[in-house]
């Protein structure tokens, strides 16, 4: 493994301090317990709170800022978050309105969220996001995986926090959003690990990983490397399958996301196959994503999400945002 | 044989030890069905737990207990932190309740830790998690120390049916934890988080032999 | 090689198609010859133009738009574009007041901008970027390359045409900035050429290639992998003994660019080191950059440029800039 | 021999096929001590001249040789394109004011093609580029067709003088083109440029000899 690392312990601390000083017109890092709030403290608004494990970023750290997040809570590398980051940070955040956790369905996420909602005082609420249609819902387990949808849900849920809405119409809107978002990707290698020091998996030459999470965890079925027109249209099949009615002449968000070591060259080539494959099932997209936004380390690969837009989703993807991963509108 | 403090101690450093020794077997299921932090989540919480004695041995049992379940949910994260940090705050509400001064005493919180741990994680037998070791484990402990086995006994016991429940999660399909993703593909593999409390079960049993 | 890629001689214009799908409110793509503008195009300004091999994304396309590039023309993978590109592009956003080209320092790119400079009727003059301080220079040589530091030029000569100065006045400050910006890489991996379908060059997992540029061509040294304390301690001294005297007390700019395949995490790391750097050595970091803007195609590695600032290159570094990769202020 | 535009269709498709039949022998050079995309630019080069004929033969041969230059200048990209360029409106002209009606105009003309990419490339003999190969041919081309030697003769001389000119770079430093960021490291590699004008040569040379 060759990374930019002194000491793996210490690495995260390390790149979180590089992020605040690189960001110290947007962001103020905490430490122990590790959370990162907006510079300026918003005011009398629901306050949103993101978190997850490192290794995913831009996600979470990289959209606080105004329009989106007030505050974000870093895990360990692939490793939920502790409930007293969470904690820490809604104490820091809260206006007096309230406060909205926003974690992808992970049963460690959701476990240390969930106690970090219940111990605390504050009035609050959770999204969970789980857009990752690779995974086959059932109530027996703990459902679909949260992935690179969550930004979609950050972006729209935080202008909504930022236009004056309640947190139970906060978390209405969220949840909202996540039903009509699904999501799949595709590795053609592993992630390593810092810690581990080697890839999570091995993966031939010939072979890809469909339906990899975020994580390194292997996807639901090892295939036969192919072109990029026939990988895409499995996946678009797929998300659409997924979507059902829901995706019936809809508009829609094109989010192509890279998982980290894939070039924005080829994220735009399947960004030309994806929107000739919607338009041609009678489906516009009227708003699109292309980049790194929510990664699996050093991964290569990438990740389809499709959300059905209606006024009011397109309204808070479009309104400003300003932090250190998106930025528009101011 | 009674749970004290000192003892709790002890077992941390020897979970902390066989931890490091067992990396080799711990770490690589993980990675094949998971995400690959498993053996580091586990060895962070051994690692902070085997520290604490200081501030520990001038508490009553009940209470390491429950220091320890607080430091294990700052420390760990993931889905093994909220795990851990239950079955310890179950154990300790039981200690408190019924005291630690015999093996029934003792199984009988741990089967109050595993059902903490139950509930936090909404588990059951069978879904390729951890709890297909601690059920039987708990369950083995309990029969044994109502049939007032020895030590010795009882340990085996414990280990015989850890090792059996560890060995079970080969052939099941993941339905819980981050492996349900994988579906069919999880079979072939034993859980990551099963193996950890099928050695660190290992650890204390024979810890407990030592002593007494 | 594993790539999303249907026919590698179509790779290039299948991701262009892709990035003006993506980004139809800011681009307009012709093809043959291939060239991107501005969707709406400026007028009554200094056209500016940009243009080199692709596989740097999002370099130089992805900074068309308003207060930055007029166009870009982009080559085959590495290999610059050819003049009758560069010249329709000129002919396309010329306002009357001539047109600046911005290209970096390599043989090719050189000879192919210098050829569609003479052979056009419209008044041009070109800035040639050479900031890679890795290449000892010397004029009995092609001299040194231009990589990351290119950003930095055409973000300000961009800001500077939008702000109504003139071919020449343009020329001046790009010339400037090159002048006072140095640049150094580092690799761990070698990138892959799409055409070529296997990694450039060997590299072992305790080895890494110092002072690399960014088509894969092998550094200066091959040298042994170390903590990144002590890389980051030799590519910063390095930059500042080509500083010399000018580094002295400065403001700069800091940007820590990643080649493509490593993660921001990583890249964040890597300026909290830098920044640590500097400040030891007097110098104020007053703007920062982080992320993928001159990529080697998925090379793992990164790069570090040092900019000193004074208020002409700080204001126009500052000023609105809407493109598909930078964006603030609007 | 006389140099007419059927002849240079010719050559076009016999450099197209030896490009294709050496690439195993160019490709690993520009990897080497450049950016890897030598082969893919002469190749296009190659592939897109041989395919000119139609458009081509109805032409003088200037108008061929400049058409070539025109269509290698808005195809190739790189170094090489504007440098093959070059070294065709050279020839052009030359063979313009000269005609091509003996080994010596042709070889007047080559000589110009190769002073025109040396303005283009502002380069010169000795800094491990094609010129390395393509003044010592050259020069060889023009001194043997001054001492009235045969077809056969002169094609021996000219590889003999490409191949030596090859083999030469293989020491050298680079200081021009990519290779000149390596400095020191580039020694011991030959440089593709070079290797792929000996390629070109060889080809062309073989050619003249069949014809006449
Ligand atoms: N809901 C649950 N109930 C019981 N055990 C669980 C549950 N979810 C996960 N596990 C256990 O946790 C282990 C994974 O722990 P770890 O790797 O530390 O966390 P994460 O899955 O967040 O990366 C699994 O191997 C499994 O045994
Ligand atoms: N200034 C120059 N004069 C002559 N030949 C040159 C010059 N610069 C580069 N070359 C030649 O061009 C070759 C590289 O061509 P190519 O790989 O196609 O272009 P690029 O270097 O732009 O990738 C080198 O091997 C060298 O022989
Ligand atoms: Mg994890
Ligand atoms: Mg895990
Ligand atoms: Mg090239
Ligand atoms: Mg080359």
């Amino acid at each position: 493994m060759k990374k930019f690392v002194n000491n793996v312990d210490n690495m995260l601390t390390e790149s979180l301090s590089g992020f605040e000083k690189a960001h110290s017109d947007l962001v103020l890092l905490h430490l122990e317990p590790n959370y990162l709030t907006r510079k300026t403290k918003a005011e009398n608004k629901v306050a949103v709170i993101s978190g997850g494990g490192a290794g995913h970023e831009p996600l979470h750290a990289g959209f606080i800022g105004k329009g989106m997040l007030d505050a974000a809570c870093p895990g360990q590398v692939f490793t939920s978050p502790t409930p007293d980051q969470m904690m820490a940070a809604a104490e820091a955040v809260d206006t007096g309105k309230g406060v909205l956790f926003i974690a992808k369905n992970y049963a460690g996420d959701v476990m240390n969220f969930e106690m970090a909602g219940e111990i605390l005082s504050i009035k609050n609420a959770t999204v969970l996001t789980s857009d990752d249609c690779a995974v086959i819902n059932s109530t027996f387990t703990d459902g679909r995986r949260g992935v690179a949808g969550t930004v979609i849900v950050e972006k729209c849920v935080g202008s909504y926090a930022e236009a004056g809405a309640d947190l139970a119409t906060c978390k209405v809107l969220g949840d909202k959003i996540n039903a009509q978002t699904a999501s799949i990707g595709v590795a053609f290698t592993s992630c390593t690990v810092p810690a581990a020091g080697k890839p999570t998996f091995k993966i031939s030459e010939t072979e890809i990983e469909m339906g990899v999470g975020i994580h390194g965890e292997p996807g639901r079925k090892r295939e036969t490397m192919r072109e990029a027109d026939a990988i895409i249209k499995d996946i678009v099949d797929a998300i659409l399958t997924d979507l059902a009615d829901k995706a019936k002449s809809a508009e829609v968000l094109l989010l192509v996301n890279g998982l980290g070591a894939t070039p924005l060259m080829e994220l735009y080539l399947i960004y030309n196959i994806a929107e000739k494959l919607l338009q041609e099932q009678g489906i516009t997209i009227i708003r699109s994503l292309v980049g790194n936004y929510t990664t699996a380390i050093d991964m290569s690969g990438a990740s389809i999400t499709v959300c059905i837009l209606d006024d009011e989703i397109k309204k808070h993807w479009d309104s400003p945002v300003h932090t250190a991963a998106l930025r528009w509108g101011v | 044989m009674s749970l004290q403090t000192k003892l709790i101690c002890s077992a941390a450093s020897a979970i902390h030890a066989a931890i490091i020794t067992h990396k080799p077997d711990i770490e690589p299921l993980d990675q094949a069905i998971g995400d690959g932090d498993h053996y580091i989540n586990v060895l962070r919480g051994a690692e902070v737990i085997d520290s604490m004695a200081d501030e520990l041995l001038s508490l009553g049992a009940d209470e390491a207990l429950n220091k320890i379940a607080m430091k294990l949910l700052s420390t760990v994260g993931g889905a093994a932190g909220p795990l851990y940090a239950g079955f310890f705050m179950g154990m300790a509400k039981t200690i408190k309740h019924n005291g630690g001064n015999s093996h029934l005493d003792i199984a009988a919180a741990f089967a109050a830790g595993v059902q903490e741990l139950i509930k936090r994680g909404k588990g059951k037998i069978g879904e390729k998690t951890m709890l297909d070791v601690l059920l039987p484990a708990a369950y083995t402990f309990i029969f044994s120390a109502i049939e007032n086995k020895t030590t010795a006994e009882i340990r085996d016991d414990i280990n015989a049916a850890a090792d059996k429940g560890l060995e079970s999660t080969r052939d099941l399909v993941a339905t819980r934890g981050r492996a349900a993703g994988l579906g069919e593909r999880s079979i072939g593999h034993l859980d990551a988080g099963a193996k950890s409390c099928q050695v660190m079960i290992k650890a204390v049993c024979d810890l407990a032999l030592k002593i007494k």
